[in-house]
């Protein structure tokens, strides 16, 4: 791999830092949840990509969404994604948030995620392995290295629409928006 | 002269510093029956956080890291290395003292400006976690000052490479013993992880700690690890000196460079002994963790301190 | 067993009460005698309130509103294990009205609010009726039969445009 | 040395008698002139004691007067001590009296200023005296008119304690009168100065029962401990222009008396250890019973028992520094207690009642007659700036120049007392400066002719504190005189 | 006689302000700030001066004013700090009621320790001595309400002080029959130790109250907390240190070096009683939860450390005490006056639990007290951090390491309250009532800039400051330290901070330079902060109250004030006792004159059986 290509880290630190060191924001959304403890555990051992769980969605760049998405957790989704740093990346994990899963005709869970935060990468199945995680993961290396992992610039540059979308949903929302 | 002596040093105790952290996440990985990633992850990782956008609370959450890294990098230049030593002819242990108060105090002000409850929790325990254990420290360097009679670090190491290490002294064995016992509460590890309990206060004071400012909080981290580890060697294994067998070349630049490996051995020697502490023990509640300090290390540092005082 | 099942008719009129399993009584009662057969039976030391449900019958156009008692400490109507009294009751399904329990059993109320919101049977006497869950608020109470959930996503979701990519032409 | 001429002394007591005896005559001819009798009478007694001052340094003036034999004559020996008691006396009757303009409005005016007048001149004639009998006489003189004057409110509680105190000082009187007749039968002649001459040695019992007669009938005027119960409800009771008269000349007369009686006639040493023990013992009573007070009248005069135990105590060290700090602080508590009991003579007239709570906030309401209370209160405690602590600074000295234990110990009471003392005063001064009082009315300064006498006493507890040397030579005068029983034999009996 | 005439101008002006402040308020201010300014210029003008003048004859006692290094250093701090407290409250007294009463018994407290400093005698000394409690009463109690009981407390024990002080003057004065302080100390010498010890005991217990050393400490904190701020701060910068004067005075220029430390066993006894001054009232402080009295506590702390300082005896530690004396003057003073700027604002709200994120609104203050509490830790590069050093440099070498172990544990204590005070004060949540508050105005900053520059000056400068200290260590018969402008050089380790802040500097312009080096970040308001996903509420949402929680249970049991009990308990026993002595008037004629009889008849059994008369 190319993780100890000195030139690589030397004409691109961003890039590869980004790479070899994503933080998960320890966030549990849905059923998806029960697949993250053993991937970073023994057996799978997700630190080998120098992948951990960050306590706070400040400390952290890479946010799971495990399983299907209520009402009442998209907003919490929203925050934590707003509080997030700069560049930052998104995995939609299980059927559910591409498009309700099987939720499909649920009144109260959200049918495309898309709509409402950026996401930069899906792993179907319902309820993936922790392998797909990993298949995910590196799959996201390489669209960071072909810079298409742009989901946090795309949030940015279309906020409006988020922003209204959000409030189609909940009428008004408590915390102000977070770009002018 | 002075300030190449700085220069080194300065890169010696960042490098080992961050070395340390990958040390210990390695360590545990292997603990746990697993690959771990590779020792240079920290730096990964610092790199990484210093490109995020990080967020700001105002002017004090910005200073407040500095000082907090400032105070610990000044500690390096007054403690001696092997025996490459800067400054540690102005004003010895009691300015050590002093100035190890500089990094907490820095990071209390600006984990307090970022008005974040855990923030403040974390404070909260950090603050009264170093207190109990400052109460065994003191005891110690008293012991150690008052029994070699000087309050300068370099002439105790001077004295130990000339007599016995004083961790072999049978005077002082007992501070020795009572500073081992408080070594997980200085380096914020397992029983005494406290401060930085990531799943109880999310992180403790470093909640709001983003992208350069986690960076600075890493090496910070990094470099109290160095700092509390390097005390311990110089107070009581002597320093850069293996029971004189590499005295006859110590004038020279290899002297000084053999000291130093030698220091560095000996600090990692003790580092690995305290992140298999780390590994096996659950984290202790604050109660737990203040009546423990100063009941068993304390009793056995006070008894350690009135020896030395009948002494002599 | 017997003696309580003759009690509870004696005392009540229109009940109709079978037992034909082993530790469960099922009654049925008109909404009037519900409240003061409550009582009755906390004095009688059935004084843990298990659940409150409700039921939804589109047809007879009618709620069934389910009380399920049970007795924290074994007393002398029960003589091997726990037995369960399930009290139901009907009430019509247009402006669903019924007085709320919750001076009788404090932990009555996030069961009547639940039921409140997804059935918007409206618990008169209740001091916090909110909403409890849902964060949005429905026309038709979502438990409902008559309320096609498909349709509500059809319309509710659906017209949540995707987010289309703005050229960044700065 | 060319004979200087001087005012005789006699009329120092003569003229205020005489005033004293116009005033009724004057009451048909010009009603209102009555009020400023006392105040010409005491004017003049003051100027002349003050010109007495020069000629009394080098030496006594003696007087003889009646020429008849021996038991009648009255004759008057004035040396330093009494011309000082005098002065003082005059001076605090002449405050006083301006005071009273306007202070004394019920009641039966012209009754009020005769027994005013014959009080002090009475008190004048105690301290000039130098006859026994004379000093009897004019003791009673004395009595009776602060009996009448207790009582003139004519309130249930004046007449009550008017009656006590009646009581008791006949019982004193005639214990005194006793003694006089012991004496006189044994050695056959009333003045001072031949009695002390014939009266050797004071160890033989017949000396000592006239002695203790005399001590006793005396003591219960000077209020020492066992004999002062009459005081606190005598000086409560009396309006305050009497009882500042009361607590300011009345006690120190009846104790100047006692001293001179067993320093020259008896010269008892022994007898002063145990007056010692009395002095600390009335300071420690008065200060207590002081300390537990809530009416203010009640508060000054316990706390006047305890300035008198003070007094005592410094008169009984007997050394000549003891004796002039106890002259002292008798000058200083003359001025002082004056001064309190007048400016609580107007509070008490503005709140309508005597009880410290309800002076709430009275220093914004009455500014200045409060500030020559509080003037009056720190220099009480003994402040520095303030007469009162020049006078506890002598007698301090005075009692460690002896490097005895006992003294030592002592002192250590008189500590804790003065500190009780502080205590409840400047709880006053806190009721009177910082606690809100409810009711807005507007400032009403107490009246102008209350203000000047208030004022006078303010300067003059000032300016000697800050110059205590000004009247020390004369003090130690008046010691030296009261201390040496040889020089005033000689004296008198040339 | 220039001194005597300057006393004379400072009360005469004094009396001014109060008389004139009833006519046309404007000029009060004014004069006071006039009067404070020249009494400052006037003493700095004294330098170097040594001199002494008759001034006034008492009793047949001669009153002097002397002026040399040792009282010239007092003096210099009670003007500055008193012209800086006095800035200080023109715009904190501006609205209330009668300050011209405040202006004069300011000033009185100003002049009356500057009459102390210096007085020749002891007989001036005394009478400074009270005019200072009296004046300071009156100050104490200015705020009515529960500041009563508080200055009642303060002025009983500083009667029983200064009365007990003048029980030794008076005795010392038999003893050596003179009371000019120059002259005692050639006396003292033939004077018997039973005689020295008991005079040393009364003068200690007098200074002993004043310093607030343990057993004499509980008037302190609620004297503190009930006075008005700028005078707190003078309270406790400069009042408490008129123990520190008298202990110096008493034991180095009155009885002299040699004789103090022969005297068996006093010194153990000080020493002891300082270090309990150390750590009890330190771990009392960081239970507070009202800020004036968290500082009042940490005062009886500092002042341990001076106690220590001075009764230890070797030159580094009395150098240490008094320059300890001077930083804490200047920090503690600025500590109160910026709490004092905050209790302006807030109107009156200082306790510690209500308050929050006052950094937005009022940085300057935060930067004041930032400054003060770093001073008061005693970091280095501020001025603290230098006498600190050479206290704990003595209590090691010189074989006490129970001591330093106590004044250490202080400082760790010192750090946790003054971060509480900073935490619960300027940093975390806004409450919302507080929205709208301003800077402080400028006749409140400008104190605190001073005060502040000072701080960190003398710190990076100790020789200044140390150079004046050595003349008064040679006057008290020491031999001085060679003092370098940055530091102390001396043969058991040295101390220079010139490497220190030569360090600092350079480490602080890297980090400065690798910290912009990263993206800049983007600021924040307080409500956009991590809550687990949920918005933050706008009331209460920061963790301040009982911000040491777990020490607190952990703690609590040892640290009820004892003492304070004991004191009331005893003063409701002496309430009880008098109350039980009036019942003697019963009020019946009867048993009065039954007393009469009884000692007429008891003075004649007496003399008749054992003829003691």
């Amino acid at each position: 791999m190319d993780r100890n290509q000195i030139g690589k880290w030397l004409r691109s630190p961003q890039k590869m830092s980004n790479k070899y060191s994503l933080h998960a924001v320890y966030f549990c959304t849905g059923c998806g949840i029960i697949e993250i403890p053993p991937s970073i555990t023994t057996r799978w051992d997700a630190e080998r990509f120098g992948i951990i769980p960050a306590p706070n969605p400040r400390q952290a760049n890479l946010f799971l969404i495990t399983g299907y998405v209520s009402l009442k957790t998209l907003k919490a989704i929203i925050r934590t994604y707003e509080q997030m740093l700069e560049p930052k990346y998104t995995v939609g994990f299980g059927s559910c948030p591409i498009n309700g899963g099987m939720y499909w005709d649920s009144y109260n869970t959200i049918k495309k995620l898309d709509k409402y935060i950026p996401i930069d990468g899906w792993i179907a199945g319902c309820m993936p392995r922790p392998e797909a995680i990993f298949v995910a993961v590196t799959h996201l290396w390489t669209l960071i290295e072909k810079d298409m992992a742009t989901g946090y610039i795309k949030y940015r540059k279309n906020y409006k629409q988020y922003r209204a979308n959000q409030e189609k949903i909940y009428g008004s929302l408590d915390w102000p928006p977070l770009y002018k | 002269m002075n300030i190449l002596l700085m220069i080194l040093s300065a890169i010696i105790s960042l490098v080992t510093g961050m070395f340390f952290l990958g040390l210990a996440r390695k360590i545990m990985a292997m603990i746990h029956w697993r690959y771990g990633p590779p020792i240079y992850q920290p730096l990964i990782d610092v790199i990484r956080y210093f490109h995020q956008r990080a967020v700001s609370h105002g002017f004090i959450f910005d200073l407040g890291i500095i000082i907090s890294l400032i105070g610990s990098l000044l500690v390096v230049f007054f403690l001696p290395l092997g025996n490459i030593s800067s400054f540690s002819n102005s004003g010895g242990l009691l300015v050590i003292l002093y100035i190890l108060i500089l990094s907490p105090l820095g990071l209390a002000l600006s984990s307090g400006e970022s008005a974040n409850p855990n923030a403040s929790i974390g404070i909260s325990r950090k603050l009264i976690l170093t207190l109990s254990y400052e109460f065994v420290l003191i005891i110690i360097l008293l012991s150690l000052m008052s029994q070699y009679q000087t309050i300068s670090l370099q002439e105790i190491v001077m004295l130990q490479a000339r007599k016995v290490w004083s961790f072999a002294s049978w005077k002082l064995i007992l501070p020795g013993i009572a500073y081992l016992l408080i070594l997980p509460a200085m380096l914020g590890f397992r029983p005494f992880e406290i401060a930085g309990a990531s799943q109880e206060i999310s992180a403790g004071p470093s909640v709001e700690f983003g992208g350069k400012y986690l960076a600075l909080n890493t090496i910070n981290h990094g470099l109290l690890h160095f700092i509390t580890i390097a005390l311990f060697v110089n107070l009581f294994l002597g320093g850069g000196d293996l029971f004189g067998i590499f005295d006859s070349i110590s004038g020279t630049f290899w002297g000084s460079f053999v000291s130093l490996i030698i220091f560095l051995i000996k600090m990692i020697l003790i580092f690995v002994i305290s992140v298999f502490i780390n590994a096996v023990f659950p984290r202790l509640r604050l109660e737990q963790a203040t009546k423990y300090i100063l009941y068993y290390p304390l009793s056995i540092a006070i008894v350690g301190l009135i020896i030395v005082v009948a002494i002599n | 067993m017997k003696k309580l099942k003759d009690k509870i008719e004696d005392l009540f009129d229109n009940v109709i009460i079978n037992d034909f399993y082993q530790n469960r009584i099922f009654v049925k009662t008109n909404k009037e005698s519900v409240v003061s057969l409550l009582n009755y039976l906390k004095e009688l030391g059935y004084d843990h309130l298990a659940l409150v449900s409700c039921v939804d019958h589109v047809e007879e156009n009618e709620f069934e509103l389910v009380y399920i008692l049970s007795a924290y400490i074994h007393n002398e109507h029960e003589n091997q294990e726990k037995t369960n009294i399930i009290i139901k009751t009907r009430i019509s399904r247009e402006k669903a009205k019924f007085t709320s329990i919750i001076n009788l059993f404090e932990n009555a109320e996030p069961y009547e609010r639940e039921i409140f919101e997804l059935f918007g049977v409206d618990f008169v006497g209740h001091p916090r009726l909110k909403p409890l869950f849902l964060e949005i608020n429905y026309e038709t109470p979502p438990f409902r039969k008559d309320f096609d959930t498909r349709k509500f996503v059809d319309d509710f979701f659906a017209n949540i445009p995707i987010i289309e990519e703005i050229e960044d032409e700065k | 040395m060319k004979e200087i001429t001087y005012i005789n002394p006699v009329l120092l007591i003569a003229v205020p008698l005489a005033l004293a005896f116009i005033i009724p005559i004057l009451k048909f001819v010009w009603e209102k002139s009555i009020k400023w009798i006392p105040v010409a009478g005491f004017l003049f007694d003051l100027i002349v004691s003050i010109t007495l001052i020069p000629i009394v340094l080098q030496k006594n003036i003696i007087v003889k007067i009646g020429g008849t034999t021996t038991p009648f004559s009255i004759n008057l020996v004035v040396g330093p001590a009494g011309l000082l008691l005098s002065i003082m006396i005059s001076l605090a009757g002449f405050l006083v009296a301006i005071y009273a303009l306007k202070y004394i409005q019920e009641g039966d005016k012209t009754k009020y200023h005769i027994l005013f007048m014959l009080l002090l001149t009475g008190a004048i004639g105690v301290v000039l005296t130098g006859d026994i009998f004379n000093l009897f006489v004019f003791f009673e003189v004395l009595c009776i008119s602060s009996y009448a004057l207790v009582g003139y409110l004519g309130n249930r509680a004046g007449i009550e304690s008017s009656i006590k105190y009646l009581i008791q000082g006949s019982i004193g009187s005639s214990l005194l009168l006793v003694g006089i007749g012991l004496i006189y039968g044994q050695y056959g002649t009333l003045n001072m100065a031949d009695l002390a001459a014939q009266i050797k040695t004071a160890d033989s019992i017949s000396l000592f029962v006239p002695m203790f007669f005399m001590i006793t009938g005396l003591g219960i005027e000077a209020a020492i401990f066992p004999l002062n119960s009459w005081l606190p409800d005598a000086h409560s009771s009396a309006p305050s222009s009497i009882s500042a008269v009361l607590s300011g000349i009345a006690i120190e007369v009846g104790l100047y008396a006692m001293m001179r009686i067993l320093f020259t006639i008896f010269a008892a040493e022994s007898f002063m250890g145990f007056l010692l023990f009395l002095g600390v013992i009335t300071l420690l009573i008065g200060e207590m019973s002081a300390f537990s007070q809530n009416n203010i009248k009640r508060m000054l005069a316990y706390s006047s028992i305890g300035q008198i135990g003070l007094i005592v105590f410094a008169f009984s060290i007997a050394t000549a520094s003891g004796l002039s700090g106890g002259f002292f602080q008798m000058i200083s508590h003359t001025l002082n207690k004056a001064l309190l009991f007048l400016a609580t003579g107007f509070m008490i007239y503005r709140t309508g009642s005597m009880e410290i709570s309800s002076f709430r906030g009275l220093g914004k309401k009455m500014p200045l007659t409060a500030l020559f209370f509080t003037i009056g209160t720190f220099s009480i405690i003994g402040l520095p700036p303030f007469v009162g602590f020049a006078s506890k600074f002598l007698i301090f000295k005075a009692a460690l120049a002896k490097q005895e234990l006992l003294f030592i110990i002592l002192i250590a009471v008189i500590i804790l007392t003065t500190v009780i003392e502080g205590a409840y005063f400047f709880r006053i001064i806190q009721t009177l400066y910082f606690k809100e009082s409810d009711d807005k009315s507007s400032k009403q300064e107490s009246a102008i002719t209350a203000l000047i006498p208030m004022f006078i006493f303010a300067l003059l507890i000032l300016i000697l504190g800050i110059y205590p040397n000004w009247i020390m030579k004369f003090i130690h005068s008046a010691a030296s005189e009261l201390l040496n029983k040889m020089s005033y034999l000689r004296s008198v009996l040339g | 006689m220039i001194l005597f005439y300057m006393m004379i101008f400072a009360f005469v002006g004094a009396f001014l302000i109060y008389f004139a402040g009833k006519s046309f308020p404007r000029i009060k201010e004014i004069l006071a700030v006039v009067i404070s300014f020249l009494l400052f210029l006037f003493v700095a003008l004294l330098y170097g001066k040594d001199f002494q003048i008759n001034y006034h004859n008492f009793l047949g006692f001669h009153l002097f004013l002397r002026i040399n290094m040792f009282s010239w250093l007092f003096a210099l701090t009670i003007t500055f700090l008193g012209f800086l407290s006095i800035i200080f409250s023109l715009s904190y007294m501006k609205d209330k009621k009668n300050n011209a009463f405040y202006y004069m018994n300011m000033l009185f407290v100003n002049i009356a320790m500057l009459g102390i400093v210096l007085a020749g005698d002891l007989i001036s000394f005394f009478i400074f001595w009270e005019i200072m409690s009296w004046s300071t009463f009156l100050l104490i109690s200015y705020k009515k309400g529960s500041a009563l009981p508080a200055s009642m407390k303060y002025i009983i024990m500083s009667i029983i002080g200064s009365l007990s002080m003048l029980i030794g003057i008076l005795y010392l004065y038999d003893l050596t029959d003179t009371t000019i302080i120059s002259q005692l100390s050639h006396i003292i010498r033939f004077i018997n130790k039973g005689d020295v010890i008991f005079v040393v005991i009364l003068f200690s217990i007098a200074f002993g109250i004043k310093n607030a050393v343990i057993p004499f400490h509980n008037w302190l904190p609620p004297a503190h907390s009930e006075a008005p701020s700028p005078f707190s701060a003078i309270l406790s910068g400069i009042l408490i240190k008129m123990g520190v004067y008298g202990f110096l005075l008493l034991f180095y220029v009155i009885i002299g070096l040699d004789i103090i430390f022969h005297l068996t066993g006093l010194t153990i006894v000080l020493n002891v009683l300082a270090a309990i001054t150390i750590i009890f009232p330190t771990f009392l402080a960081i239970l507070q939860n009202d800020a004036k009295r968290l500082l009042a506590w940490s005062t009886v702390a500092q002042a341990g450390y001076i106690f220590m300082g001075i009764t230890y005896g070797t030159e580094l530690s009395v150098a240490g005490g008094i320059f300890h004396f001077l930083n804490h003057a200047i920090f503690k003073a600025l500590m109160f006056l910026a709490v004092g700027a905050i209790e302006y604002r807030t109107k009156g709200i200082r306790d510690l639990n209500s308050l929050g994120g006052f950094i937005k609104k009022m940085p300057f203050t935060f930067a004041a007290m930032l400054i003060g509490a770093m001073g008061l830790i005693g970091l280095p590069l501020t001025n603290g951090f230098v006498s600190k050093w050479l206290i704990y440099k003595t209590l090691i070498l010189n074989g006490s390491p129970f001591l330093a172990f106590a004044a250490l544990i202080g400082t760790w204590g010192t750090i946790l309250y003054s971060y509480k005070l900073i935490h619960n004060i300027f940093l975390g949540q806004l409450p919302a009532k507080f929205e709208n508050i301003q800077k402080a105005p400028f006749s409140m900053k400008m104190p605190m800039m001073i005060l502040s520059t000072i701080i960190i000056f003398f710190g990076i400068l100790p020789g200044i400051p140390l150079q004046f200290i050595n003349k008064i260590i040679v006057s008290f018969g020491y031999h001085p330290l060679n003092v370098s402008l940055f530091g102390i050089v001396s043969d058991s380790g040295n101390l220079n901070i010139i490497n220190i802040l030569a360090a600092t500097f350079v480490i602080g312009v890297l980090i400065v330079l690798f910290f912009r080096s990263g993206r800049k970040s983007v600021r924040v308001d307080q409500y956009d902060n991590y809550a687990a996903g949920s918005f933050i509420p706008k009331e209460k949402y920061s963790y301040t109250n009982s911000f040491y929680a777990p020490l607190d249970r952990f703690l609590n049991s040892f640290l009820k004030d004892y003492i304070d009990i004991f004191y009331c308990k005893s003063a409701a026993l002496i309430r009880h006792f008098c109350n039980g002595i009036r019942k003697i008037y019963t009020g019946y004629v009867g048993s009065y004159v039954m007393y009469i009889l009884l000692f007429l008849a008891v003075l004649i059994f007496v003399q008749l059986n054992w003829s003691v008369f």
